[in-house]
């Protein structure tokens, strides 16, 4: 790359630095004026020559809540990592509104401008109480020096008791994450997303190990957050994927197989194909 | 929780006092001999036979009716190869174990580390293994060899007997090698040797590839002029260094090495075959004809309870240093250290070759200079010695640093690094 | 049997030495036989007498008399001098050549070839040499055995002369080549001529010799071409001739040295290879950060000074047998410390890491307690001493040789192993998943049980090579632990190919970079290569991939 | 038992160790320096340095813990920080000699006069100042840390990897200072020290104010880095032990965490390192050997990691029991020692501090 391609790459009007991207206060630099909030296009990423994302174009509404389905190794979680930074892929580009490029920032940089993400296998902070491990998960300027100072204010713990009472662990807020039950845990961690006030939730697998009752409230709870949020939903689950769905994603081999509603999709011949011819 | 704490740390506290109290007490009744040498650690190799030769004197001494009819007692502490820890245990030696006297250390960085407890406490220490010199304390009696003592004579012997022109001095890095190697530079250079004829070479401890550098000497020696190795490599790096040497086909009769620290124990860990004809400079060894040799080999072996042990220059360093204090006590009449420490001067007690070693003013000793070329057994065959003893010299001539040094712990000087030019004498730590 | 034997005698055929015994013997034999009467006996005899001396300036005027009477009887004495065999009788002062048999000594007198009997060692007294008689011995000898049958005698002896001669012996030589048959004799033969001539002859003749000398990489050529190059009153062509031959001998030697380098190198490499394939198991494949992995070797070495102290007068073949034996016995010390500690530490590799510290703490103390502090002495067969020549600047030395082929030979079986067999298999299996393994019926704990066993095992093989090498005490696998993680961890953790490439190319990365900065600072820079390495590729050079590898 | 109690207890067993070393703080002195030596409650100097030295070792220790046990980066080169502190002291109480050395040269020490220096190398310069000499004691561990930690955190070396270039790090540094050239004493490193500030270090005052300080150093280091892991810092930080990559998903930059707190560790050491040297009399090469750096690991296993009065228990305890070992069993106190590892790995696997809190449990 040249030096004035560097500096034209640089000075692209279309982007915010970095250093001027503001720590916890997104809202002002996301745009999502043209409807989409999230753009894949053209993704690509391969493991020692297995596809594993292979041309995926893929875009997410604002204020949608979309589900994905897709055998195993059709390329949903790598989906996830590209989105939130853990994966580069080969080629392809991955927008977060119109302006800012998220194959240019870090994880953490991602998680701040308010994409959330909860994971295949519940992950929570097991030697911390439920307690601190929402007050981590908490929006706020996350670094080090101010983390340092930082004490609960009355409203941020307000904010706690709120999500604890949302996701139904109020009697175990002082219990360790590590002693919850399976479900528990998803439920935990879905708490955390909330703590994080994210604009974007990506949630794999959330009732993985839920009882019937749990997977009917967390089906409530994803509904309900879609409009002031956008959530994206794998699940392997299809009575619950069809009990939220709207929109339904095929992937099929790292790419779109098919997309639509929940019946459309159903019926489509391929998909058919690859759910049930093997 | 924190009462227990509390009290553990009294308890200690008491303990430790009450250690030092009986320690008094005991005092009256036997002589306590230190000994310092590591016993685990990497140091352990060499150093634990000494400790084994100071407790078989120990035990001979006893036989024969201790010292001033009161007991010797040995204390054996293991300062593991820890050079801090030399220290430590040496304050403990002296200060809660209450020893008279104490027999140890090896490395020079051992010994300078045991130094500033030594000089504070007052106590003796005798240091039984050929260093580099620049030394010389009012508590330390060095009957080992300085570098007069050891390198310049074997330098001698090369140029003279055996015609050496080029010269490769190879050590491992660390002071003794650095500062032996400075003394032969600086001796080569004043008998006209030139700098292109001299070829310098550190390595690490414990270096174990030495092909490289092998491969190097033998290059440096095959232009057309005799070519000899002062080696002053270090313990477990000669095994391998020796092996290369032998398996590229440098046999002693092409590139002689004359080693300083190679000795009887080290060649009886080491297949000798491809040794066999390189040489080695030392005050002693085992193979020497001598009566009072004969006799304390035979003690030895009987001592260790085996047959194949053998005896070395340190050991005999160790005997001569033994047999030296005891006499010293004797003609003192106490073990107190000042009076031991004047008595010492002048001392004169059999070697163990046949010659009598004094302690010189300077706390170091008269020496004969053996050289021996290495036999297939393991042992060495005299093949030159010095016609008398020489006298150690703590300050080498040869570096301008020191040259103008000297030590003498009589009465006026009463100094270890008096300054002839200046008149000064500096570095004094009472 | 059979093997050892044909592969002594393979290299036995470079052991001149022992060839030369065997014809000295062979002469002695005949000339007994001959049972002749000799004019000059007194004269032989006073000078063998005159070896008795103590002086070694006398012994040397001996020799040099003994080497000029034309007597067959010389070279037997000679070479017993050299040998150490030359001892006079204590009672007599009669000189003898001895034998040692069961610990006694069997005298024959060289004079008179009469035997004289065995006698305790107190009785006789050797007759010592020194360096410089050394030298002159084996001068004297090989100008002796210059008409000696055995082609490789000759061949060493005109080396030995090369550069030396003086008149009568050029003579001499040239009249010998008219007879002299073998190719490489010749070769060194008109070497050693054209040699005289350079410093004796005219201007042609000089200009021929080092036409003749201009290939030959000798360094006595080199150097005697420079000496040439100092006189001042030196004819043009001449100048010319040496001028042009010197370059040619220098760029040769240029690229001999870089061969030299690289094997050097490779050889460095390979004995990383050895003392670190065996934690590229326990390390990489089941995630074991055994400390103690040093003292495993160091167990393999002692288990061949054992090997050795049982059967002593087997030397050569005592190697083959320590191979198998070191195997076993690393494996069996290494499965005991799996089986009552490593057991309970699994998914806790830093864990391992402490308890198997403590480990080989212990079994160092062990090894000072039940054998020695001291280090113990282990011998090498006759054919892993000596070297190579591959031309006369480059020699391979045999133990780095064979070391180097043996680390070869142990990666492609262990890599056979882990890809072929069974065991194998599981191995892998137990690796990647292991409660998923042991739903399959793979009994896990026999699996670790063995694969630890199989890399303590590999690290007790690479004890024995260790053994010809280095020192075998009981620190001797302190010094190659961390050298050992560097290798594994630069290469990638649980990818045998990585550590092979990770070894081989630091070996030889030191050696390259040793000539310009020395051994300490060359170690230095690796180790700092190393550690900019990982920050680049944190995951070492063959990195595992997929997304499993990355959790 | 929940996280808070938990840390209510361990802020139990903090306090009394906290008053226990303060104790010793004052206590030691006194009784070394007022009670004569006739009296049973006399202490010895020996005892003094002994306890001095163990306390810098208790602050090394409580630095390793810090990373270790709370953020999870096991270092095998701690070592290097601590003899790197040690080494900036050496030089200010070598430059304190002045003229008198043995050669009685004021420019030089005496290790660079005998090897023929012609002139004090730059780095030297300055360490005849207390207050640069102090300032270095941070500088170096803290900037050498800063460097190294930026580099592999920010790649995302973790686990064996970063262990194993710690070491390395480590192992470059002893063979670097093993080096003559390098105008640091080579093997036989600094020594022959005589004073410190114009006290000599051969008075037992000065002994007792070491004492004192170490005590006291040890004491503030220790509420600073309770403060830093009770505050939300710290429960960051426990998180990205427990799972960096979720904590990294919630926003925090995982690596800038580590580095803040692998360079306070590193300084921590430094500091211990600065006040072990005019202690012990000596600061060589061998303090760099990877070996030590793995000791003091166990140390912290020993004590209990992740408690951080566990990790100062670690210290002493193994440190005593070495002192005590060495002294009775010369010959076998290695098979003890080696032994503990083992079974405190094997059996208390959250080391004595568990242990103790196990039975609090109980009863």
């Amino acid at each position: 790359m040249s030096g004035l391609d560097k500096m034209r790459e640089t000075f692209r009007r279309d982007q915010v630095w970095n250093f001027l991207m503001p720590r916890y206060t997104y809202e002002d630099v996301l745009d999502t004026s043209k409807g989409p909030i999230l753009y894949l296009e053209d993704v690509t990423v391969s493991f020692d020559g297995f596809r594993a994302l292979d041309d995926l174009t893929l875009y997410i509404n604002d204020g949608e809540l979309r589900c994905i389905i897709g055998a195993n190794g059709a390329g949903k979680t790598t989906m996830m990592d590209v989105i939130t930074g853990k994966t580069r892929p080969d080629h392809g580009s991955v927008f977060y509104g119109q302006r800012i490029d998220l194959l240019r920032l870090s994880e953490p940089e991602i998680a701040a401008l308010g994409i959330g993400r909860k994971f295949q296998k519940p992950t929570v902070f097991e030697q911390h109480d439920v307690l601190v491990n929402l007050e981590l998960s908490m929006r706020m300027d996350k670094r080090v020096w101010t983390t340092l100072s930082a004490r609960l204010s009355g409203e941020q713990r307000d904010r706690i008791d709120e999500v604890l009472e949302i996701i139904g662990l109020k009697n175990e807020a002082y219990k360790r994450a590590g002693l919850l039950s399976h479900g528990q845990k998803q439920w935990l961690e879905i708490g955390m997303l909330l703590m994080q006030d994210p604009r974007l939730l990506l949630v794999d697998e959330p009732v993985a190990g839920m009882t019937g009752h749990e997977t009917e409230r967390t089906a409530e709870l994803l509904t309900s957050l879609a409009g002031q949020h956008s959530v994206v939903v794998v699940e392997h689950d299809m009575e619950f994927v069809r009990s939220i769905a709207r929109t339904v994603t095929v992937l099929h081999q790292g790419s779109v197989l098919a997309q639509g509603d929940m019946d459309t999709v159903q019926n489509d011949p391929r998909v058919r194909e690859v759910y049930l011819g093997d | 929780m924190s009462m227990i704490r509390r009290l553990n740390v009294v308890k200690f506290a008491l303990a430790g006092a009450a250690l030092s109290f009986s320690a008094l007490t005991q005092a009256a009744d036997t002589i306590k001999v230190g000994v310092l040498h590591s016993l685990s650690g990497t140091m352990a190799i060499s150093e634990t036979t000494l400790k084994d030769t100071v407790l078989m004197m120990i035990d001979e001494q006893n036989k024969a009716g201790g010292v001033m009819g009161k007991k010797l007692e040995a204390v054996v502490v293991d300062p593991a190869s820890n050079w801090p820890l030399f220290a430590e245990k040496t304050r403990e030696l002296l200060a809660k174990k209450k020893v008279d006297v104490i027999f140890g250390c090896w490395t020079s960085v051992s010994r300078k580390s045991v130094l500033p407890v030594i000089e504070e406490l007052n106590g003796l220490l005798f240091y039984p293994v050929q260093y580099e010199g620049e030394e010389s304390s009012k508590n330390v009696f060095y009957t080992g060899a300085a570098p007069n003592q050891q390198a310049i004579p074997a330098v001698d012997y090369l140029m003279n007997d055996l015609g050496v022109k080029r010269w490769v001095l190879a050590g491992t890095d660390y002071v003794y090698p650095r500062t032996t190697n400075k003394i032969l530079e600086a001796y080569l250079k004043a008998k006209g040797v030139k700098q292109k004829d001299i070829m310098i070479n550190y390595t690490p401890f414990g270096h174990s590839d030495w092909q490289s550098i092998v491969s190097d000497i033998k290059k440096f020696g095959s232009k057309g002029k005799k070519t000899a190795v002062v080696s002053t490599i270090n313990g477990d790096a000669n095994v391998p260094f020796y092996k290369e040497l032998g398996n590229q086909g440098i046999g002693s009769d092409d590139i002689p090495v004359v080693a300083f620290s190679v000795g009887e124990e080290e060649l009886s860990g080491i297949d000798t075959k491809p040794l066999v004809g390189h040489l080695a400079a030392w005050n002693y060894f085992q193979s020497v004809d001598a009566d009072v040799n004969s006799d304390f080999i035979k003690a030895w072996k009987k001592f260790i309870k085996s047959d194949k042990r053998v005896t070395n220059d340190p050991m005999e360093a160790t005997y001569i240093g033994f047999k030296m204090w005891v006499k010293a006590v004797e003609k003192a009449g106490t073990t107190d250290t000042d009076a031991v420490e004047a008595a010492m001067i002048g001392i004169s007690v059999p070697n163990l070759t046949g010659g009598i070693a004094t302690m010189m003013p300077n706390h170091h000793l008269t020496k004969p200079v053996l050289i021996g070329e290495i036999q297939e057994d393991g042992q060495f065959e005299v093949v030159w010695q010095t016609d008398g003893t020489v006298v150690g010299d703590a300050w080498s001539d040869f570096l301008p640093g020191s040259k103008d040094l000297i030590s003498d712990w009589r009465a006026p000087l009463t100094c270890g690094n008096y300054n002839v030019k200046t008149g000064k004498c500096s570095g004094q730590n009472f | 049997m059979d093997h050892c034997s044909a592969v002594q005698k393979t290299f036995s055929r470079i052991r001149y030495g022992s060839r030369l015994l065997l014809l000295l013997f062979g002469l002695v034999v005949a000339w007994t036989n001959a049972n002749s009467v000799m004019a000059e006996t007194t004269g032989f005899e006073q000078i063998v007498q005159s070896l008795t001396t103590s002086k070694f300036r006398d012994k040397e005027k001996a020799v040099r008399e003994l080497a000029a009477v034309q007597d067959k009887r010389t070279m037997p004495v000679l070479q017993a001098l050299l040998d150490a065999r030359l001892y006079y009788r204590k009672a007599d002062k009669r000189v003898v050549i001895v034998e040692r048999v069961d610990g006694q000594f069997r005298m024959t007198d060289p004079v008179t070839a009469e035997e004289l009997g065995t006698v305790p060692k107190r009785k006789i007294k050797k007759i010592g040499i020194n360096n410089k008689l050394r030298k002159l011995l084996k001068s004297k000898l090989a100008s002796l055995s210059l008409e000696g049958p055995d082609p490789s005698v000759r061949l060493s002896a005109i080396e030995q002369m090369q550069g030396q001669l003086d008149e009568s012996q050029y003579l001499y030589i040239k009249k010998l080549l008219e007879q002299e048959r073998d190719d490489d004799v010749r070769s060194a033969m008109v070497a050693a001529l054209a040699l005289y001539e350079l410093d004796n002859g005219s201007a042609d003749q000089r200009i021929k010799a080092i036409e003749v000398l201009s290939g030959n990489l000798a360094q006595v050529v080199s150097n005697r071409l420079q000496a040439l190059l100092e006189q001042d009153d030196l004819e043009k062509e001449v100048r010319k001739a040496a001028i042009k031959a010197l370059d040619r001998i220098n760029e040769r030697l240029k690229i001999n040295s870089i061969i030299e380098t690289t094997f050097f190198g490779l050889s460095l490499g390979s004995v990383l290879l050895l003392a670190a394939i065996g934690l590229a198991i326990t390390f990489g494949v089941m995630g074991v950060i055994n400390m103690a992995h040093g003292e495993l070797i160091m167990i393999g070495a002692y288990t061949t000074y054992l090997v050795q102290s049982v059967m002593p007068n087997y030397t050569d073949l005592s190697l083959l047998v320590a191979i198998p034996a070191a195997f076993l016995v690393s494996a069996i010390f290494g499965i005991l410390i799996e089986r009552f500690i490593i057991r309970h530490l699994y998914g806790r590799p830093l864990e391992t890491l402490l308890a198997t510290f403590g480990v080989s703490l212990i079994l160092q103390q062990l090894v000072r307690t039940v054998v020695s502090a001291q280090n113990v002495a282990v011998s090498n067969p006759s054919w892993m001493s000596g070297s190579i020549q591959i031309n006369a600047a480059l020699s391979l030395t045999y133990n780095r040789l064979f070391i180097f082929i043996f680390a070869m030979i142990v990666f492609v079986a262990l890599l056979l192993i882990l890809k072929k067999t069974a065991l194998g298999l599981q191995v892998r299996a137990v690796s990647q998943n292991r409660s998923m393994a042991k739903a399959m019926g793979i009994r896990s704990d026999w699996v670790d049980a063995m694969t630890f066993g199989l890399g303590s095992g590999v690290a007790g093989i690479a004890g024995v090579a260790l053994s010809q090498l280095t020192n075998v005490g009981p620190n001797m696998g302190q010094s190659y632990i961390i050298d050992s993680f560097m290798v594994v961890v630069f290469g990638g953790v649980g990818n045998l190919w990585g550590t092979f490439v990770g070894a081989l190319s630091l070996g030889v990365a030191n050696k390259f970079i040793e000539p310009f900065s020395g051994a300490v600072l060359a170690k230095i820079l690796v180790l700092v290569f190393i550690i900019m390495f990982i920050q680049k590729y944190p995951r070492g050079l063959f990195p595992q991939k997929g997304r499993s590898a990355e959790n | 038992m929940s996280y808070l109690q938990q840390y209510f207890q361990s802020d139990r067993a903090g306090n009394s160790m906290l008053g226990a070393l303060l104790a010793i703080a004052i206590l030691v002195p006194i009784l070394n320096l007022a009670v004569p030596e006739s009296s049973v409650f006399h202490v010895s100097t020996y005892t003094v340095t002994l306890i001095g030295k163990y306390l810098t070792y208790a602050l090394l220790a409580l630095a390793v813990d810090l990373i270790w046990g709370y953020c999870g980066i096991l270092s095998l080169g701690h070592g290097a920080f601590f003899a790197l502190g040690g080494y900036v002291m050496g030089m200010y109480l070598m430059r304190q000699i002045g003229d008198r050395g043995v050669y009685g040269n004021p420019e030089l020490p005496d290790f660079m006069v005998f090897l023929n220096w012609q002139e004090l190398p730059w780095y030297w310069y300055g360490f005849d100042m207390f207050w640069f000499a102090a300032l270095m004691v941070i500088l170096v561990p803290g900037l050498l840390a800063f460097v190294f930690g930026w580099l592999a955190f920010r790649s995302r070396v973790t686990g064996v990897y970063l262990s194993i270039i710690t070491q390395a790090l480590t192992y470059a540094l002893m063979l670097a200072f093993f080096r003559n050239e390098m105008g640091f004493g080579g093997n036989n490193g600094l020594t022959d020290f005589k004073d410190i500030l114009g006290y000599s270090l051969q008075s037992d005052y000065t002994r007792a104010g070491l004492f004192a300080a170490s005590a006291l150093i040890l004491v503030l280091a220790y509420l600073l880095c309770r403060n830093i892991v009770n505050s939300k810092l710290g429960r960051v930080v426990v998180a990205v032990r427990d799972s960096e990559d979720r904590t990294r998903f919630l926003g925090y930059r995982v690596e800038y965490y580590k580095l803040w707190l692998f360079v306070l560790s590193a300084v921590l050491a430094g500091i211990a390192g600065a006040l072990y040297v005019p202690q012990v009399g000596i600061i060589n090469p061998g303090e760099f050997s990877p070996l030590n750096s793995i000791e003091l690991v166990i140390w912290v296993a020993i004590g209990g990691r992740g408690t951080l009065y566990g990790a100062i228990a670690g210290a002493i305890l193994v440190n005593l029991s070495k002192t005590w070992f060495t002294g009775v069993l010369p010959e076998g106190w290695i098979f003890a020692l080696g032994a503990m590892f083992v079974v405190v790995t094997l059996y208390l696997p959250r080391g004595l501090a568990g242990l103790i809190t196990r039975k609090q449990a109980q009863t």
